[in-house]
Formats: structure tokens, C-alpha cells, sequence
């Protein structure tokens, strides 16, 4: 289905999904930097900059309770959080970068183990995509196969046209009913223009041939030269759209207390940091290698998929400058 | 006669880190002496000042604490020679950390009581509770222990509605 | 009409640099040299460890060289050689990590060689690394340097630093919040200490975060709650202000790597602040025995205490 | 899983009244982790400690809380009984519901909540509380004395006859230091000689005293109980061995001139000499400075006339190593040098008195050497200008001393007094003279010493002027001494053959530089610092360092001698156990995660902390890490707040134990 909807019915639309109670995210100014965050009116969305974090967190917070307990004499009482209770949600403005990150998330929170807190928000989330129209020397979608108009992951997907207004394209009953639920917003597609497209500057990586040459070197000089500068912080996997690992701790006290999952990072020393004492990947370019290993390797080994999507946020946010892209444009030119 | 014990609304957590040579014998004395005092403190006794490290003070507001006390000996009474020296500056800073960062410092007493000083510890004591009571309850910690990290924002109706039910 | 600052010298600097370190990597003086390298993106620049003199050409020095390269000396990095000595491109805020390193025993002198450039500044933020100096783009830390010629090297080129008199940042926003009811300070760092998702890019990059195993990633006892939570949060950055205070000299990594925009650095300038006025202490300048909180007099203010 | 006990005491009614008990008793039963509580009329009476041990049998139980009165109180008491029923002592703990709570709140309710938190802070306490075993240092029974004076003579004579070995260092060639100097001693006139000679004696004939003198130390390492020193023997140019001590080089030496420092260099020496004839031991040394051998090559007649073949110009400094348990640091003072300003001090100068530049203006020490029969006049009081007998002597008082704009503010406690000895002395000696002494108080405590000025005064005919002197100038062979008389109000002229200035005690030069080869700490004077102004005055905050004598502060000779020999009393009990016990309530560090940064060992008041090499078997180093020497660390626990990744834990009070009672409220 393919609709058309003007930016005043567009900011109408936010007002009142808000005011019937949906929870709408969307990117937004948060103390100085945009995040994809709920919304209290529609004016509050920011729809020209890439949020500073990825859209993954409305599915997969960055920490939450899972569980708390409490004791009282010899007695432990032990309270679950029920995901029933989660919230209706629309999640629009989502860049396609973003986007085409929640079906790979998808797959790893659903193939073995279903992860009810993930599963239960992405049933009830409509994600509705945005269309790229800038972009800057770190972005790489294109690179890893995906575009600026990329509307894996969307149920809607949004292109800006000259003159304003979006052109919207449906891609699930999700979308459909979004539509159909303010139908009267919606007109029908006019014969206007789309925006021009973000161009980013990268060309596309042979990720047939990068995975070739992971396969067999897993020992490597070249991840010393890659990463011996890897500070080992986790900015990386933190903002990026498709790193999906976490970390479960009890916090309180002896007493009284709550379970809580919260994201972790493969670049930290004490991701693998055994209670021996032992730590497997006991330097930074182990570690570094791990993170892309688990991209364009290990992920592709179980799911089929890039565990990357182009988004560049961590090349913009390293510390130390370390470019994912070079280094997988690097690998793709080796010797397999 | 005693007199007439007021009932007050609010009974404030007082904390009160000492020193054992010179605080902890104050409080002492204050109790062989069997002055009063209000009851709200709890007193947590160490070798020395120098051993109290401030984390210990912001872990007893984000635990409940409405106001903390830190007592040792007089300078140059110092059980350990120099341990309430370097105490005393390491609070100097911490107590400017925790202003900025917006913690009401009247919160937050420092004071030096000796073994023979039973009535200065009453006085100290009882000047910071009431202080403190005045003041109402130290929010702040308490509000963001509270507080959930979902999705970045936690304020939306439906997560108080959560939290309520929590 | 912004003021842009005058970066012209940098090229010869990034020469007399390529042929200084092609000098020692030579000569066998060092066994390898830390410096800037240029990267992928335009105008981008990283950290590299060179240990071959022909490799000495990689070297540059523009205003997106922003890090504070000291932080791979720290043992906190492991992953840098120890063997001989061992060369390193510094700024003047740079050193002042060197120095304080010294002071903690991390560092020895003699297995130093310190490149220092004569810096009018850098860039804020390298998130867009080609962009020009000015102004509105120099680091905030930059505004308000004191060491632009850094002294004590043993190789400095001879270009000298522009060091336009530029409204002070820091200063006028500690001032700020300091004339700020503690209420509405707290609401502030609260909205600030809320966004932290504890990447600990602040810590992995600060040269005195060199504990082998940080007091806040241990759990007996659990001193702060290791949860990207306001409480853990505000904890985690209360702690870290209060370590670094007395040894932080303002480089500013801290902030420069939050992805999330947190102006760490006010808190430790702050602390230096705090230090300065009541202890007559600065950070930075001489290889101290005992730093501010590690060492007393009997006249300490104690005007605080009851 | 622990099994832990509470007992809450009635302390008869003392908690009772005031604490609902038996409430506290069952609330406090319902924490997680107590097995058992109950409650008792006296904990610490025997019945009670018999129920505790029983229980502890019975329910088979892991750690005790005694919910009672201050720990201050009966801490060791419920411990020792924990111990005699076979758990360690440190698994007990006690909270104080009695000082801190029954005894200062009044109503019941409120008293019995916060006992009842009370005691469930140190039930989640002790659940962290973890075995401390007892700590144990040997101890080497043999003590070094620093300091040949009357303290350091004192200290090593009472140690020796202990029959303990001790070590004797003085860094002169003789022992005596500046008691060996003085002419009569006060408030009894008795000569000073006369009673330090057979003391100096005793020490060279004691079997157990090694004496080294001209020596000096030059490095202290270990700790209580084992210490190794190592002792720097200057060449001597005399072999002690074969010397003899007939006297018969000194006789012969052609350089005999050289100004004696031992009679304050109005007496003349050779350039091989024993500073004063009753030295001990009576070697002499060659002072290369002077000799013509040494400053040309020629000469050599010591060595010509020596029978025994002792004299060795080729003679070297020698270390030597010594392993010693206990350390007296008895290395005296010196006086005010107010002539010239010291290097490097901020002590100003007394220019204006004249000092340096008017030869008979002299300071006290310089009088004892005029007055003392074996000094350079033979205890004729004469004018070092001209020797004539001075009729009139002004002394003056407080040089130095109590002059804060000068930079020294103490007092130096003895000037008083041997100014009223030396107006007495002198009065002996000149009859027809008059001595007057310019005071600012006179301060007289001691058993017989106010008599003793007030005898200067009243027999002796000194005359007293309150009032300090503003001038002082040569006029003719005369010292004019203009000051004025604060008690009549008027100003005094004195026209004055002889001025003798009381002059400050300072602590010896080079106080400092061995203060951190002790590593022991001092004030800014450089006097140094005991470990209780009131408690341990004679102990060192650095374990197994003892003080004696004026190091520490100006003393005169009574009191020396009782702080040397009490010093020798702390070394006699450190010596009278082979091991040495210690409460096991020291701090640790924990290796993996020390990163060396020696911030521990700033703050560490007592030297507890060294730096140890961590290293791989094939001996590479690893890494440098902290180190607490157990034997040394008081447990104040300063280090562990100090340590940012708390890699160094003080047992028994371990974050772990403060944070379950902070998480507990």
C-alpha cells in the first residue's frame, strides 16, 4: 500500500497516536543529543540527524529488570516482570540502517531461547522507516549491501519529497493498520518527487571474500596493526544498531533486590573474564577481533546475515579511530 | 519528670561514620554520662578517619541516609599520627564534589569529637538530625534508585504506572 | 564571522616530527615511537605505534589529532612493547599526564622520549574530523591552555604556538552552575548523568584510569552499581571525579569520547579548581613525590569541620 | 552458610529498662543467616559466657554478635570466650546497645528499634568477617644505639646489662657528646666529668656493647625486629686494634695549632688528636684536613714515633652490616649558630649580638669550656680577646629560643638554669665580679631547681634584669649592653667585659637526612616526633624506633637519662619474647590488581609499606606491587581509602564488612 501524507498531518499523526496512549519514539533532542526516545508531542521529533544511539533499544533497552527479590525472615519472595505489560508502541523516523538491524536482532532473540522481553516489545512496536537524504564519509550502508532507501526492518517506510510531505509505503499488516488507523491523515500517492537519496562514499565490500579470509585467520599479525590502539571501551557495540550482547547482575543487597540485564560489550576485558582468574582473550586486538569475527563471520555462520548494517556511528564515536570500514575494505583486499 | 517526647512526622536517617580512639569513646562517655540525644543515628565505627573513604558516603545517601556524619580525633590527636590529616583533606574535595553535583551539604557534617567530649557528640548529633528533619527527606538518591534505565527516558505514564506496580 | 586560528605551522611540524622520529628509530634511541597517523576519512587522524624508521613518514600532525597518546604508556595497556625506550608525540596537556604518570610511578623518564609539539590547538570533536580550526571547532580545553609549548621534551620543533585569547569555557560554566542552587544543580547533572550508557570510553581513555581492575567493576563489595542506571550512573561519575581529583590535568579525553555528550571534564576541572584554592596544587607541571591527597599539612583548611 | 548467634544483654537493667529485649531477641532471630538469640540478665558474668560457649557447641555456631555494652568495654572479654570454645575470636562481634542506645534515649519504642537495627548492622557485618589468624614477628635481640651522648650511653649501658648486645655509634672520635663538655652540672654543682667519665668507661669495658665510634649510619633497612644497618666507619688513620693510647704521636705531631671543637676552638689541638683527654676510646684520629701528610706528602712522624705501628694513612672508610631487633636514635643536639645564618634554614640570625665579630661575646657551651678545670684555661674564666679576668659579664638570655619573628618558638628549657649555674660559677671564680643576666622569665620547674636560682640571686649575687637587650656594641676593650628594665621602667647601659649569650638547643645538623634513613618522622625544627606527645613519648610512630635525649626536644641531663633508660625498657620488652605478637588487624594488599602506584605508601604514616617485585619463574620482572609488612602496619587503614582500585584491604575492616552495615540500614 502506498500512501501520502503531508508533514502537517504527518506531525498531526504523532499528536495523536500520543494522546490515545501509543508510546511514540522517535529521534529526539535529549540534553544536547539526539536519541530515539519517547515522545510527549510530535514537535519533539528531530527528523534531520542520525540519532547518536541506534533504534535497537526500543526493543532491547539499554538496561532493564528482568526480575526482583526479597527477603523476609527464612522467606524469599521472588516477583517476575510480566512483558504483557509493555506498552503499544510506534517507532517512526527509524533511518534504514537502523531498521534493517531488527531483523537481525530478530534472529539471535528468537532462535534457541525466545527472549520474551525482545519478543514481546517487537510484536507490539511498529517500525516505521525513514528514507536517507545526507550522509557523511562514515557512513557505509551501501558497503554491506544495504541503501539509504532500505526498507528491510520497516512495516512503513517514509521517503521526504520536494516540497515536504512523505510518500509511505507499507510493508506488513503492522504498517497497513497504522495506516488504516488514521486513514484520514493518508491521501494517495501524489506525483511529486522524492528527495534525492543519501550517496555515501564507500564502495561495496566482497563479503563473500572478507568471510573467506576470517575463516582462516583467526590468528593473525594484521589484528596487532588493526587494534593494538583499542582503548577497550565499549562506545562501539554501544551505539551500534546490531550488537545485541548483554550482561545480567544482581544489584542491592542481601536483603532486597532487582535482577537486571543491561548491554555489554565484546571490547571490555572483562567480557571474557573468567572466575578463575583466566581470560581467554587476555589483549585488545583479541578482543577487537572478536567484534568483527562475530559481524562478518561467526553470524553468518549461524544466521545467514551481516551482523553489520553501515550505520558508521562507531567510526564516528571511537576514540581512537578505529574504522570499521577500512579495516573490512582492508581484509576484503587480502590474499584469501 | 521527663519531658514530653514531641512526635515529629518525619524521622530522618542519620549515619555516622567515626573514628574509635576519639569519636566512638565521645559516644560512649555521652552514654555513661547518660545524656540524650535523638535516636535516628547509626553509628558505624572505624579504626580511623583515614580509613573512611567517601564512597562510604555516597553509598549511605543512595542507601537511604538523610543526613551523614564524619568524626575523629582533634588534629594532632590522631591515634595513627597523620590518619585524620589525610582524612581531612580527602573530605575537603569530596564534600566540593558532592556540592557541585548538587547535594546539599548541610546534609553532610564533619566534626571532630574527642573521648572526653560526650557533650560536643550530643550536640553535633542532635544539631545534624534536627537540621536534617528540617530539611525534609534527601530525595535525591532515593528518587534515582528508583529509577528505571528503559529505553532512555523514565517518565512516560506508562512506566510510573509500571514502577507503581513494581 | 568566526575567528579561525591559524594551523599553517603544522605541516613543518608534522616534517620536523617524521624526520625527528626517523632520527631515533634510526639511531636505535627508541625502540618505537607513538604518535598520529593519517586515517581513512578525510582530515581523520589515529593513533599509531611505529617501530621501523621507515615507517616514520606515516606520522602527522594536524588538528584532528586530538588524543592523548599517554594513555598507551599506562599499564592499563599492555598491548604497547616495553622493551627500551620508547618515543612519544605529545601536546603540551599531554605531558602534563607524562608528568603526573612520573609522579605515580607508572613512568620512568629516562625511558621516554618525548617528540612535543608546539600546539595552537585541536579540534572539539572528531566526529567530522575535516572540518577547519576556529573558534567555534577549537576544544574547549584549548581555550583555556596553558601549555601550548610544552615544556621538558627532548625534541620540540621550532615553530612556535598561536594562542588567541579566547572566552574561557570551562570557567565560565563552572561558574555557572556553581552560582546554581544545589537543587538545580543536581537537576542538571541528573539529565546529564541519565544519559551514560557506561561504555567507560571515559575511562579506557584516561591516562590515570590505570588500575588493573577498576574499583567499579568489582562486585565484593559492589561499590557502585554497574547498571547504565541514573543511581549506578551518578555513582560512577561521582567516583571517577573524586579519583582523578588531584592528579587530572585536563586533557579532556574524558568528554572528547563520551558518544553521549557528557561534559565530564567540568567535574574534574572542578576538583582542580577546588584543588588550587585550598591546597595551592596544580596538576601537571613538576614530577611530584606525593600528589594533593596523598600527602597533608597541620594548617589544612578545616573550616568545614565542626 | 553461616550459623550465626546473637545474645542480647540485659546488662541487669542498664539495657533492659530502656530496650525491649526480649523484642530485640526475636526480631533479630528472623534475620536471614541467625540461627539463634536469646537474651541474658549478664552477658559478661560467667553464666552468660558459659551460655555463650555452649551455644556455640550446641547450635554448632559460626559467628557471635553480643549485643551489649561499647566494645570498648568487654570486646576482648566475649572474644576470649568465643576462642575457648574453639572459634576464632575475630568471628565476634559486639553491638553497642548500651553507651549508644538504652543509656541515651528515654522512650522504649525508639530505643528498641534502633537496637534492634543496631544489632542487625552487625549481623550483616559479621557474615563478611573472615579468620584472622594471630601475626607473629621475630625478633633479633640485639639493639643499635645512635648518639654516644649521656642518653645514647644511658640507653646501651641499661640494654647491655639486660644482657642484650648492643651496637654503639657515635659519629665522633670520642663518646661523651656535650655532657663531656660541661664544667659542673646543675642544680648540684657536681662535675660533669667526674660523673660521665666512669659511665664512658663502662661502655668501652662492657662485653656487650660494640662501640663504633667515628662512624656513622648510613642505611636502615627492615623492620621491628629486624633491622639491618649499615655502618659507615670513616678512616680513622689510626688502627684501633694495635693503638695503645700512649699519647706519643699527639706529642709529636708538628701541627698544633689546629682549634679544638670540643673547647668550642679556643683550645688548640694537633692535627692527630683525641678531642679531650679522657676520650673514650682513647684512639686518636688523624683530621686529614690539617695534616701535612695528607696535604703534602711529607711529614710522617706519628707514624715514625709509633711503636705499636698503628698509625695507617692508608686507612679507608669501612661499611659494615649489623642485624639488630631495636633501634635507640640518640643523637643529642647542637647549639644556635648565631653568627651566621644556616644554609638552607629559615632560621634568622643574631647579627645584632655581636657574635663572630666581638671576640668576647660567647655563647654558653663556650663558658662551660672556660670554667671547666680541664679546659683550655684550666677553669680560669679569661677573655678569649686578651685573656684578662672580666669584671663585669652580662648574660643574656633566650637567644634563638622563644623568638617566633626569629623563626624558633620553643623554649629551650635548660638556658635558665645554666645561667644561673654559670652566674654562680663565675662568681666562685671572681669573686670581685658582678654578674647581671637580662631575662624574659626565669623558668624553674624541676626537683631543686628554683632553690638553685633563687641561690644565683640571693647568695651568689647575680643581678636579674627583666628585659631584653636592644644593643650591643665594642667600645674600647668594653662591651656596651644597652637594654632596658622592664619591671622598674628604665634603661640599662652595662659597660660589659664579657657578654654570654644562652643560645637555643637545636637538633643536631643532619637531624633530617637520618630521620629518613630511620624513616622516622620529625617537625619542622628536625626534632624528632614521638608517637604520643603524652602516651608513647619515647617510642617512635615507626614500630621498633626508640627516642632518648634532646633529638626529640630540648632536655637537660635528669630527664635524658630517665627517657633513655625508659627507652631502654621499650627494647627490653620488645627483647623479652623471641616473637612478637601482634592484634592480626593489619591491612593487606591484594597483588593481582595492585598496579604500583605507591599511593599507599605516601599516606602511610608508619613505613608499613615497601615496594615488592612481583616476577616470573623464569625471573622477569612482572611487575612492582605494594607490600604490607605486618610486623609494621598499626592498622589505621588510611592506605585503603586511599588506594583508588582498594587493591589494599585492612582485615577487619574490609569494605566488604562496611558496606553490608551501610546496605543493612
Amino acid at each position: 500500500m502506498q500512501k501520502y501524507i503531508s508533514q502537517q498531518n504527518f506531525t498531526a499523526l504523532l499528536d495523536a497516536l500520543i494522546k490515545q496512549g501509543t508510546r511514540v519514539v522517535a529521534p529526539k533532542l535529549n540534553a544536547g543529543t539526539v536519541l530515539y526516545e519517547p515522545l510527549a508531542a510530535a514537535g519533539e521529533m528531530v527528523a534531520d540527524q542520525l540519532p547518536r544511539r541506534s533504534g535497537k533499544e526500543a526493543f532491547f533497552p539499554l538496561c532493564e529488570e528482568i526480575m526482583s527479590y526479597e527477603k523476609t525472615g527464612q522467606q524469599v519472595a521472588l516477583t517476575d516482570i510480566d512483558p504483557a505489560r509493555f506498552p503499544e508502541t510506534v517507532l517512526i523516523g527509524v533511518r534504514p540502517c537502523d531498521a534493517a538491524a531488527i531483523p537481525v536482532l530478530d534472529a539471535v532473540f528468537s532462535w534457541d531461547y525466545k527472549d520474551e522481553f525482545f519478543l514481546e516489545r517487537r510484536r507490539k512496536t511498529t517500525v516505521v522507516g525513514l528514507a536517507c537524504t545526507t550522509a557523511d564519509d562514515a557512513c557505509f550502508c551501501t558497503a554491506v549491501g544495504i541503501s539509504p532507501a532500505e526498507t528491510r526492518g520497516s512495516d512503513l517506510f517514509l521517503s521526504p519529497l520536494v516540497g515536504g510531505g512523505y510518500r509511505c509505503e507499507s510493508y506488513s499488516d503492522k504498517g497497513e493498520a497504522l495506516i488504516n488507523s488514521h486513514s484520514a491523515l493518508f491521501a494517495e500517492p501524489s506525483g511529486a518527487e522524492a528527495l534525492p537519496l543519501a550517496e555515501p562514499q564507500t564502495e561495496k565490500f566482497d563479503l563473500k571474500k572478507v568471510k573467506a579470509w576470517l575463516d582462516e585467520h583467526f590468528e593473525d599479525p594484521a589484528w596487532d596493526s588493526i587494534a593494538t590502539r583499542c582503548v577497550g571501551c565499549g562506545a562501539c557495540a554501544f551505539v551500534c544498531p546490531a550488537c545485541h550482547c548483554f550482561d545480567i547482575v544482581d544489584e542491592g543487597t542481601e536483603k532486597k533486590g532487582k535482577r537486571r540485564k543491561s548491554w555489554d560489550a565484546c571490547g571490555f576485558w572483562k567480557f571474557t573474564h573468567h572466575a578463575s582468574g583466566h581470560n581467554p582473550r587476555d589483549q585488545q586486538p583479541k578482543r577487537y577481533r572478536n567484534r568483527i569475527m562475530h559481524k562478518f563471520k561467526y553470524y553468518d555462520d549461524k544466521f545467514g546475515q551481516t551482523l553489520c548494517t553501515g550505520c558508521g556511528r562507531c567510526i564516528r564515536l571511537c576514540p581512537v579511530g578505529i574504522d570499521i570500514a577500512a579495516i573490512v575494505e582492508e581484509i576484503s583486499k587480502k590474499e584469501v | 519528670m521527663h519531658p514530653e517526647k514531641t512526635s515529629h512526622t518525619f524521622e530522618p536517617k542519620v549515619i555516622a561514620f567515626v573514628c574509635t580512639w576519639c569519636t566512638y569513646a565521645g559516644a560512649d562517655l555521652a552514654g555513661t554520662s547518660r545524656m540524650q540525644y535523638p535516636s535516628n543515628v547509626r553509628v558505624l565505627k572505624f579504626p580511623c578517619t583515614g580509613r573512611i573513604d567517601p564512597v562510604f558516603i555516597l553509598k549511605a545517601f543512595q542507601q537511604g541516609a538523610d543526613g551523614v556524619l564524619v568524626s575523629g580525633c582533634h588534629p594532632g590527636d590522631c591515634h595513627y599520627i597523620a590518619g585524620n590529616f589525610h582524612a581531612r583533606r580527602r573530605f575537603a574535595v569530596f564534600r566540593k564534589l558532592l556540592e557541585f553535583v548538587g547535594v546539599d551539604l548541610n546534609r553532610l557534617q564533619f566534626s571532630w569529637v574527642s573521648a572526653a567530649e560526650g557533650g560536643k557528640w550530643v550536640e553535633v548529633v542532635t544539631d545534624l538530625t534536627e537540621r536534617v528533619r528540617a530539611m525534609g527527606p534527601m530525595t535525591e538518591f532515593k528518587e534515582l534508585a528508583l529509577e528505571e534505565q528503559w529505553s532512555g527516558v523514565i517518565d512516560t505514564p506508562e512506566l510510573k504506572e509500571a514502577f507503581s506496580q513494581i | 564571522m568566526t575567528q579561525s586560528i591559524d594551523t599553517s605551522s603544522y605541516s613543518a611540524i608534522t616534517e620536523a616530527i617524521q624526520a625527528e622520529a626517523q632520527r631515533v628509530l634510526g639511531d636505535g634511541t627508541v625502540t618505537a615511537v607513538i604518535g598520529y597517523a593519517a586515517a581513512r576519512r578525510k582530515g581523520s587522524a589515529q593513533p599509531i605505534v611505529i617501530s621501523q624508521a621507515d615507517d616514520a613518514a606515516r606520522l602527522i600532525f594536524t588538528p584532528a589529532c586530538v588524543n592523548n597518546l599517554a594513555v598507551y604508556l599506562t599499564k592499563a595497556k599492555k598491548e604497547i612493547p616495553r622493551n627500551g625506550r620508547i618515543g612519544i608525540v605529545v601536546k603540551g596537556c599531554d605531558l602534563k599526564a607524562l608528568v603526573g604518570l612520573m609522579g605515580e610511578s607508572q613512568l620512568k623518564r629516562e625511558n621516554l622520549y618525548l617528540i612535543g609539539i608546539p600546539c595552537s590547538g585541536v579540534l572539539a570533536s572528531t566526529i567530522q574530523p575535516d572540518t577547519e580550526l576556529t573558534a567555534d571547532t577549537l576544544a574547549s580545553k584549548c581555550r583555556e591552555c596553558d601549555a601550548h609549548q610544552p615544556t621538558g621534551c627532548d625534541f620540540v620543533p621550532p615553530q612556535l604556538p598561536v594562542a588567541p585569547e579566547l572566552e574561557k569555557k570551562y570557567q565560565a560554566e563552572i561558574s555557572r552552575l556553581e552560582a546554581l542552587t544545589p537543587a538545580e544543580r543536581w537537576a542538571y547533572w541528573k539529565e546529564q548523568f541519565a544519559k551514560c550508557i557506561k561504555c567507560y570510553a571515559c575511562r579506557q581513555v584516561c591516562p590515570f584510569c590505570f588500575c588493573e581492575q577498576c574499583l567499579c567493576d568489582r562486585n565484593k563489595p559492589q561499590m557502585v552499581e554497574t547498571t547504565p542506571r541514573p543511581a549506578g550512573n551518578t555513582a560512577w561519575h561521582i567516583v571517577r571525579a573524586m579519583h582523578l581529583a588531584g592528579r587530572c590535568a585536563g586533557c579532556a579525553e574524558c568528554e572528547r569520547v563520551c558518544p553521549m555528550d557528557i561534559p565530564l571534564n567540568l567535574l574534574n576541572r572542578k576538583m582542580a579548581k577546588e584543588l588550587k584554592e585550598l591546597f595551592d596544587y596544580e596538576a601537571g607541571f613538576e614530577v611530584n613525590d606525593k600528589g594533593p591527597l596523598t600527602m597533608f599539612t597541620e594548617k589544612d583548611d578545616q573550616s568545614f569541620i565542626k | 552458610m553461616s550459623r550465626i548467634g546473637v545474645f542480647i544483654c540485659h546488662c541487669g537493667e542498664n539495657i533492659s529498662r530502656t530496650v525491649d529485649v526480649e523484642r530485640v531477641a526475636r526480631e533479630v532471630g528472623l534475620l536471614p543467616g541467625v540461627s539463634f538469640s536469646t537474651d541474658y540478665k549478664y552477658m559478661c558474668s560467667d553464666p552468660g559466657q558459659n551460655l555463650l560457649k555452649n551455644a556455640i557447641q550446641e547450635q554448632k555456631l559460626t559467628h557471635i554478635v553480643v549485643a551489649a555494652c561499647s566494645p570498648r568495654m568487654h570486646e576482648k572479654t566475649f572474644r576470649k570466650a568465643v576462642e575457648a570454645a574453639g572459634l576464632n575470636p575475630f568471628l565476634c562481634e559486639m553491638a553497642n546497645i548500651r553507651e549508644h542506645c538504652s543509656w541515651v534515649h528515654e522512650n522504649k519504642e525508639e530505643a528498641t528499634v534502633k537496637a534492634v537495627e543496631i544489632v542487625g548492622m552487625m549481623v550483616e557485618r559479621i557474615k563478611k568477617n573472615r579468620i584472622l589468624p594471630g601475626i607473629t614477628v621475630p625478633v633479633t635481640k640485639r639493639s643499635l644505639v645512635i648518639g654516644g651522648g649521656i642518653a645514647g650511653i644511658q640507653a646501651a649501658l641499661d640494654i647491655a646489662d639486660c644482657g642484650h648486645e648492643v651496637i654503639l655509634v657515635e659519629r665522633e672520635p670520642s663518646i661523651g657528646g656535650h655532657m663531656a663538655q660541661l664544667s659542673e652540672t646543675f642544680p648540684t654543682l657536681d662535675c660533669s666529668q667526674c660523673i660521665m667519665t666512669p659511665k664512658m668507661v663502662d661502655v668501652a669495658n662492657h662485653p656487650k656493647i660494640t662501640l663504633h665510634t667515628f662512624s656513622e649510619v648510613e642505611l636502615v633497612e627492615g623492620y621491628i625486629g629486624n633491622f639491618q644497618v649499615t655502618i659507615k666507619k670513616k678512616a680513622r688513620s689510626v688502627d684501633e686494634d694495635k693503638c695503645t693510647g700512649c699519647g706519643v704521636c699527639m706529642t709529636k705531631c708538628p701541627q698544633k695549632k689546629i682549634p679544638n671543637k670540643f673547647d668550642q676552638n679556643i683550645g688548640l689541638r694537633t692535627a692527630i688528636y683525641v678531642p679531650f683527654p679522657q676520650a673514650v676510646p682513647n684512639t686518636p684520629v688523624i683530621d686529614r684536613a690539617n695534616c701535612t701528610w695528607f696535604k703534602t706528602g711529607k711529614c710522617g712522624v706519628c707514624q715514625k714515633v709509633c711503636g705499636p705501628g698503628a698509625v695507617d694513612f692508608e686507612q679507608e672508610d669501612r661499611l659494615i652490616v649489623e642485624a639488630v631487633g631495636a633501634i635507640v636514635v640518640a643523637t643529642g643536639f647542637d647549639l644556635y649558630t648565631i653568627d651566621e645564618k644556616p644554609k638552607g634554614s629559615a632560621i634568622k640570625g643574631y647579627g645584632e649580638f655581636g657574635h663572630g665579630k666581638i671576640p668576647d661575646v660567647i655563647d654558653g657551651m663556650t663558658f662551660e669550656r672556660l670554667a671547666s678545670a680541664s679546659g683550655p684555661t684550666g677553669g680560669k674564666i679569661l677573655r678569649p680577646s686578651d685573656g684578662k679576668e672580666p669584671k663585669q659579664i652580662v648574660f643574656i638570655q633566650c637567644i634563638g629560643s622563644r623568638a617566633r619573628e626569629k623563626g624558633i618558638s620553643y623554649c629551650s628549657k635548660v638556658c635558665c638554669m645554666y645561667t644561673a649555674k654559670h652566674t654562680m660559677l663565675y662568681h666562685h671564680k671572681v669573686h670581685d665580679g658582678q654578674a647581671y643576666v637580662f631575662f624574659m622569665d626565669a623558668r624553674t620547674p624541676g626537683k631543686s631547681y628554683d632553690e638553685f636560682w633563687r641561690r644565683s640571686i640571693e647568695e651568689e649575687e647575680a643581678v636579674y634584669i627583666r628585659g631584653m637587650v636592644s644593643r650591643l656594641y665594642q667600645k674600647g676593650d668594653k662591651i656596651v649592653v644597652m637594654g632596658s628594665d622592664i619591671a622598674v621602667g628604665v634603661q640599662v647601659e652595662i659597660e660589659a667585659d664579657m657578654v654570654v649569650l644562652a643560645t637555643a638547643i637545636q637538633p643536631q645538623k643532619g637531624a633530617d637526612t637520618l630521620a629518613q634513613k630511620l624513616g622516622i618522622s620529625y617537625d619542622k625544627y628536625h626534632f624528632y616526633s614521638e608517637a604520643h606527645a603524652k602516651l608513647r613519648p619515647v617510642e617512635c610512630a615507626t614500630a621498633g624506633i626508640y627516642l632518648a635525649g634532646a633529638c626529640q626536644g630540648p632536655k637537660d641531663i635528669p630527664e635524658t637519662v630517665s627517657q633513655a633508660s625508659a627507652a631502654a625498657a621499650k627494647v627490653m620488652t620488645l627483647f623479652s619474647k623471641d616473637q612478637l605478637e601482634r592484634e592480626p588487624i593489619v591491612a593487606r594488599v591484594r597483588e593481582a590488581g595492585c598496579v604500583g602506584c605507591f599511593a599507599c605508601k605516601k599516606v602511610c604514616a608508619y613505613g608499613a609499606i615497601e615496594e615488592k617485585e612481583i616476577r616470573d619463574r623464569q625471573g622477569n620482572l612482572i611487575k612492582t606491587v605494594a607490600y604490607v609488612n605486618p610486623g609494621v602496619c598499626a592498622g589505621c587503614g588510611t592506605c585503603q581509602a586511599t588506594c583508588p582500585s582498594k587493591c589494599v584491604e585492612l582485615d577487619g575492616y574490609t569494605d566488604e564488612q562496611i558496606v553490608a552495615m551501610i546496605e543493612a540500614l
